[in-house]
């Protein structure tokens, strides 16, 4: 778990680059110039045939600034399934960042497979989709932004799960973007009616297991940097502001708590650098560690970005400083792809055994 | 029937026919985070419930109020808050100033300025906190000058609440030469409509402005408006404190068990009420209300209630810590959808309100910190810490 | 919620005593010069006709000293035990300690109304009760020790839940010492085999209901009073003792600690003021109170028996010094009468509701 | 295969057929709570281990071990733990002492101790702790002096482990002239056979007794028997604690995974699986078994992982918050039940001594406290604390 030379010069390069192009503008400049959305895609697709390690680097990076940019969305999420269902065709155009890729996945606010109620069927004309998909990253633009061109779509059939891609302008699709507490990754509700679609690679539920556990590790990876950085900016603040004619951070009881938040931050990244290892090795253990992962820095990041406010006092309350947006994108990770205790409960399912009685709600 | 039980059936009743016509639509508006909301409408109320002799209660029948208990006080508060009525303008004046000046004011200042409150025709806000200073007033750097006509004032202010509604403002300034930390402070009262004022909102992560900057530019205030004698204004000051932790506080335990009764009936509609992890935690919740309750009660009875001591700082940190539980409880209670706000451009709805704004709690009015210092030192006599 | 003059009285007479009288030899002087036993019996059964705020004030102070003696198990759970179902034959002799009372109620590690499989049935000889009973206070002494001598048992019947008497000597009865982690408060199971037994008072269903609360509530206040002393014995600790060239009680972190240690006490002690009262009041919120003072109260004393021992280093993990003693009581107590989350369990079915799916494991 | 895959599984088949005969019946023997469980049989069984030469893998081979990378050491404590072998007697000579001297000692003080401590045939302690000194080795003030003969040592150790059993102690003791703190500090090793030493056992809160108070009165050394350069203890000593919470404690993660298993087994045989927060805190503690086990891999991998430095802090408190709520569940798990004793006099069960020395883990060996400022000051960058 050791990151070699290639991996500090990709940190390197992504972190300039954040800091030379803020907001969403960095989309471009990272796709073109780093080929960042094509990092984890095999060479003969496009991309640079790196994998999960490399994601880990770029999202830890993309995580300290909270960039605004498709990349969770569309490299991971919609790479990633069209990867694991075999998908040749519409790989190249997300891996040079020439499209945005949206994965349609959660239903009523649940990214459980048995949550999905959206069903596919095949008709003369071919096959047709229904259903309400939520939390669809990038899935609409608010106003005039631009929405995700490559549209994929989780649906049941008969055959259980399968991924479809509803082709870009197909009827029956309406799009509706959300105002999000946290502003910085937006999300929208999309409602298929009898949209045209077609079936991408097979056993759907397969798919779904792999995407959701590489979503769960490479989001891991941005908390553990967003965290990181929380951290940073406290401890610089804590050493500059005097009170009580002493900079606050010789005060040991805030020493104390910031030596706790690294303690934190440190094993936070330990348990996502061993998911993201794991999904680099193949590892069978993968979907245990994802769930560590998911469910650990959830938590590591929401008590920093926690700490950074009550440590910063009353400009941690305020818009201009940065310390809400922390706060709001630990709230809205920790939520999306399920909650840390959701994660556990599937844990639990897998090292403790199922429950006898009736289980409760699985968030 | 206990006076208390008399006086509370005697405020409901008024309440409920009060509440109504024009002011029903009140019910409910002005919450945290919506301190802006049909401000002119709450302001008339306030003065209705002025004219009917229910602002003030707890100050001396001499100085226009009903003399009530801390008891009758606390039923007040909670008939209040159990009826919906819409949050108070007024309480800076009723329930910080006016008993300053009741402890520490002179007779003009008491005839001048306690009707006002009392009707409601003048709002107060507190110019304490200064962007250098944070929570330790000793570091007020806000300066007033003594000339032949009075004050001059020259500093900033900020976290003042409704400073652009108010028309005065109490104010915490160096006066004394070359002094630091408590000496040498005078509390100022300050007239707020002056070119020498000016007020700029504070945005908060909400979107929101409840708060304010106050910048003082040689703002002037008359000779007689010191409370207390000049370079003694930190006394006064920690009095008012003591105000603010104390009574306003014994009656807001109703506000949160409306907070947390909501809380459950959204649980119970959406689902999260059967997941037995946030049943536990809604139980843990209401176990911390009922401590609220109680910690209250105690204070109450207890001999120091009427000059909160150390004691409130118990209060502070075990309302202000559940508080902020209580908005994180409730987006898991939410679940994915409190990612989403109810629309544009950054409205949010209300659990995600108070999940943003409980934050501050733990921070205003005395952060975690220097109440727990207060606890450490005051309360257990454990060694100050040294000092740089 | 205030005490009053003769409750001070009480507490200081109380303390006094325990000071001169350490142990088990408290007990004969507690009953027979404070009348400690018959506190909350009425005057015409021999008692001083007090009732839940005397006995808070004896369990706080029983609590600061861990005192080895069968107040709650005899002058509580026994004799409140009596009281809700009527008796009137057996109380005297409790009141004024002549006898020790042992209230036998627990099975399989539970005291939910529903664990109880303990029955009785009438036969043409009388009542025989048949069942094993867990954790019975002052139920039998190791060694030569002496045991309760009124024994009380709560059985189903066919009518319901039932409260016995076993006379003292009856066949059938068996009972086994247990070695406590908590060595200050004894512990015995007791089986019945066909043992002979007389019904006290009818509707034990409401009988034990009402022991259950005033238990918890008692306990309650033992815990804050075993938990002020635990911070009183800490705070004098940091105060005395050097390191760095400091006493530690001038460390920031170490002050900190203590603060929140002295909020959770005084919250807790709150608590258990609350219910006091509202058994005094007869208040119809007494069970919910209850189940928020022996949740609340159980773990404040757990978390200040912690905090005693990490704060007083080394020292604090041996057999000497009282800190381990504080730390097994609060383990103890905290199981006794069910578990913080039990209560809450029972909480939440009053406040939220009951749940839709099957219900957890309900301690 | 790889290189540490041929070393672990050579030691497996090894450990498989070695555990067998009269010392099967060692097997979980003499674990945390029960250290003086057959120690006569452990004491055999480990020698049995170094005649295969399994004991002080790491050392060089010139100095008798394999030199065995940090990975294959890692495989041989998980192996050892894995096969649920005795838990080790000889671990302070072979995990502490021996590298310190490898690294400081003269060709001397290596040549004559470490056979010893390879072939298990002396064991040692440490003297470290005093009673008034507590973590802060500054304030030792057990004497040495130097004298024609050798050292003569003076003073009193506390928390000393084996040193019942223990041929040896290396101890610290003040050697310098009216300094304090970290100078004057020399690091000796002393023979714990001798009438100037005496050891008195401290019964802990299970009953039982696994540390000592070691008191010195004159106690005896060669002049040859100081580590380091006189007065330059402080620095040997440190390194010493960098090997204890190095490479010593990357192993025990097996022993924790076999906790958790147990006590899962445990809540599943006896219902607490079926409580939904139980099962929440199981998977929680699951989760903190993998990052104990990430912690220790990334340790590994990093370049300190040779010699520790401030990051080792974050791996001790992690752990030994971790074990104590561990002990916290696992009673529990037990409900009710766990309140009662195995038997008497005082036999507690294996969750209880778990439940009781999980205590000792954030105190011992650099309390959470230490390690807190430790990571503040060294790791953060934080203002060091005003000294009075």
């Amino acid at each position: 778990m050791r990151f070699g030379e290639e991996h500090q010069e990709l940190r390197t390069a992504v972190r300039s680059l954040l800091a030379r192009h803020e907001g969403t503008a960095a989309w471009g400049p990272l796709t073109q110039q780093i080929g960042a959305a094509g990092l984890a895609v095999p060479e003969e697709y496009g991309g640079a045939g790196c994998g999960p390690v490399e994601v880990h680097v770029v999202m830890e990076e993309l995580g300290r600034v909270l960039a605004p940019v498709p990349y969770l969305g569309s490299a991971v999420l919609a790479t990633q399934a069209l990867l694991a269902a075999g998908d040749t065709e519409l790989l190249p155009a997300l891996a040079d960042g020439g499209s945005t890729g949206a994965l349609a996945w959660a239903e009523n606010g649940s990214w459980l497979p048995e949550a999905i109620r959206a069903h596919a069927v095949r008709g003369p004309g071919g096959w047709r989709i229904s259903g309400v998909k939520d939390h669809v990253l990038d899935g609409a633009a608010e106003g005039d932004g631009e929405s995700a061109d490559v549209l994929l779509v989780v649906a049941r059939t008969e055959a259980g799960l399968a991924l479809f891609h509803v082709p870009s302008g197909a009827g029956g699709v309406s799009r509706e973007a959300h105002t999000t507490m946290d502003l910085t990754r937006p999300q929208a509700t999309l409602t298929f009616d009898g949209a045209e679609a077609r079936p991408v690679g097979a056993d759907g539920d397969r798919v779904i297991a792999q995407v959701r556990d590489l979503a769960c590790t490479a989001l891991a990876a941005e908390q553990v940097g967003a965290a990181e950085r929380c951290l940073e900016l406290t401890v610089a603040h804590v050493r500059d502001r005097v009170q009580f004619g002493r900079p606050i951070g010789s005060f040991q009881a805030v020493k104390h708590r910031l030596a706790d938040a690294f303690v934190r931050v440190e094993s936070a990244r330990s348990a996502a650098l061993g998911a993201s290892w794991a999904a680099a090795d193949g590892s069978p253990d993968l979907p245990r560690y994802a769930a560590v992962a998911k469910s650990a820095c959830s938590e590591a990041f929401s008590a920093l970005a926690g700490d950074m406010i009550q440590l910063h006092g009353g400009i941690g309350i305020t818009w201009e400083h940065d310390a809400h947006r922390y706060f709001k994108r630990a709230h809205g990770s920790a939520q999306l792809f399920g909650s840390p205790a959701g994660h556990r409960d599937r844990l639990a399912d897998a090292v403790v055994g199922p429950r006898g009685a009736g289980a409760g709600r699985l968030g | 029937m206990s006076s208390t039980e008399k006086f509370r059936s005697e405020f409901r009743t008024w309440l409920r026919s009060a509440l109504t016509g024009e002011f029903a639509a009140l019910r409910g508006r002005g919450g945290p985070g919506r301190e802006h909301e049909a401000f002119a409408e709450r302001l008339a109320w306030e003065r209705h419930m002025a004219a009917a002799g229910w602002t003030c209660v707890g100050w001396p029948q001499e100085y226009g109020g009903r003399g009530a208990t801390l008891e009758e006080q606390v039923a007040l508060h909670e008939e209040y808050a159990l009826a919906d009525a819409p949050a108070r303008v007024g309480h800076i004046g009723e329930q910080l100033l006016g008993p300053t000046l009741i402890a520490f004011g002179t007779e003009g200042q008491r005839a001048r300025f306690l009707p006002g409150i009392r009707s409601v025709d003048e709002l107060w806000c507190q110019g304490y906190s200064e962007p250098e200073a944070g929570s330790d007033l000793a570091n007020v750097r806000t300066r007033a000058e003594r000339d032949a006509d009075g004050w001059s004032v020259t500093g900033q202010k900020t976290w003042t609440s409704l400073a652009h509604e108010s028309q005065w403002c109490f104010v915490v300034a160096r006066t004394g030469e070359g002094t630091r930390r408590h000496d040498g402070l005078s509390y100022l009262l300050v007239p707020m409509d002056q070119p020498g004022i000016e007020v700029r909102p504070i945005t908060q992560l909400t979107g929101t402005s409840e708060f304010n900057e106050v910048f003082f530019d040689g703002a002037r205030t008359g000779a007689e408006n010191v409370v207390g004698e000049p370079g003694e204004g930190w006394q006064v000051a920690m009095a008012t404190l003591g105000f603010e932790r104390g009574v306003s506080t014994l009656g807001q335990q109703v506000g949160f068990r409306r907070e947390l009764e909501a809380l459950i009936a959204l649980a119970r509609s959406n689902g999260a009420a059967d997941d037995p992890l946030v049943r536990d935690r809604l139980a843990r919740a209401w176990t911390g209300l009922e401590i609220i309750r109680f910690n209250a009660l105690r204070m109450l009875d207890g001999a120091a209630a009427g000059a909160p001591g150390p004691e409130a700082s118990i209060g502070k940190i075990y309302w202000a810590t559940w508080h902020r539980e209580l908005g994180e409880l409730a987006m898991d209670v939410c679940g994915a959808g409190g990612m989403l706000a109810d629309g544009a451009p950054y409205d949010l709805g209300d659990w995600q309100r108070l999940f943003l704004f409980s934050r501050a709690d733990t921070i205003y009015a005395g952060s975690n910190e220097i109440q727990r210092n207060i606890i450490a030192e005051r309360v257990l006599g454990l060694p100050k810490e040294a000092r740089a």
